[in-house]
């Protein structure tokens, strides 16, 4: 599973990019971040207050208890400023 | 149809010059351009840095301009959003809408800006005198689109 | 502020550039553009010429202009309106409207189109095919008009 | 009295502009119609309904009951089309 963070997250996790392989009850975006939070750390920092961070699955913007995969690729990231 | 995501600087002239071009359809063009500002929040900004979520953000405009030739009667539509470091008065945005009439091309510009704002993955980074700080989203963004809703 | 009554082309993206330039405050920049179609009605358009009243023209734009900053936050504004005798594709009219957010920008920018199709003494004169024909004034921009009073 | 004629007011009295001199009582521009189409000619085919004729007295959109005097320019035209 590829993991993919942005603006303040990845830099208080350290980087944007990995590749996990999470346990298989790791089903949705919110049990990846218990898991990724367990290893304490900037994922601690980083997902201290989930409400003000977004998720989306294969590019497309998704809730935390959608289902996800190995196949995928999980993006977290604060909303957007752009424009 | 046209979606362009850079990191450098464009004519906006020239772009809206090609997007009309050929096309005497087209009675009204709207076009929106947002610039850095030298000051945001009460701090002063020197350069700003936007961040982005490569092959979401292209799908994300795409999507956008699609809606709006979809929800209004268009000639021709353009969105160019750059990433990267930039200088304020520099362009960072502009989307262009053409249309027989001036209503539909005032609409889509802006619906396309609105969406833009909140559904496209970009992040701001100012480099103030005192370091760097992440750009907060704003409820008036949030607003801005959820008017557009049916 | 300013306006313009002029007969010859002039260059859009030359005009925006020179109306931001210098001025950091602006962070955004709506600009609408009025062409000349070839088909209007039914009927296809050879050459469009604009008649229209010196004097009281640039008095009613300059007040349409003044209106336009005195209700919203504008860093910059310009009316450009050209007469005489225009090709399909060629541009008739610029309005543009430059504030530090979006919303500013984008209503002042429909409202001078709007209260310029209603008030600003221009009137369009078409060559068709069959001789030239005057066109008539739409019940929607009296409508559009409308919806800005308070 | 500066009188001006637009659109395809003009091309049916055959003239953009005029200086005229009303007898005393034409104290409007309705009087002021009254008086020009009572020339005949073109001018009662351009006003043969006011309705969609608009009046400006020295510049400024006015009523056809408004006062005009001797020094006043009066224009008279179509709704406008510009834009």
């Amino acid at each position: 599973m590829k993991v993919l963070y942005f603006a303040w997250l990845r830099q208080r996790i350290g980087i944007g990019e990995e590749a996990v392989d999470p346990p298989a009850d790791v089903t949705t975006p919110r049990a990846l971040v218990d898991w990724l939070v367990a290893k304490g750390g900037g994922y601690e920092k980083a997902f201290a207050d989930t409400s003000a961070i977004k998720v989306a699955i294969n590019q497309e913007f998704a809730d935390y208890d959608a289902p996800i995969g190995k196949g995928d690729e999980v993006a977290f990231f604060p909303p957007v400023t752009g424009g | 149809m046209a979606v362009r995501v850079q990191r450098g600087e464009f004519d906006v002239g020239a772009e809206l010059k090609a997007l009309t071009k050929g096309n005497p359809q087209i009675g009204g063009l709207c076009a929106f351009t947002g610039l850095v500002r030298d000051v945001n929040d009460g701090a002063s900004v020197s350069t700003l840095t936007l961040e982005h979520y490569p092959g979401m953000t292209e799908k994300m405009l795409e999507r956008i301009e699609a809606e709006a030739n979809k929800r209004w009667d268009l000639e021709a539509s353009l969105i160019i959003h750059r990433y990267g470091t930039m200088n304020p008065e520099e362009v960072i945005v502009l989307t262009a809408a053409a249309s027989s009439h001036r209503g539909d091309a005032f609409a889509a510009c802006q619906f396309m800006m609105d969406y833009l704002k909140t559904e496209a993955p970009f992040w701001k980074v100012e480099d103030t005198g005192d370091g760097t700080r992440w750009v907060d989203s704003r409820d008036s963004d949030q607003a801005a689109r959820e008017r557009w809703k049916d």
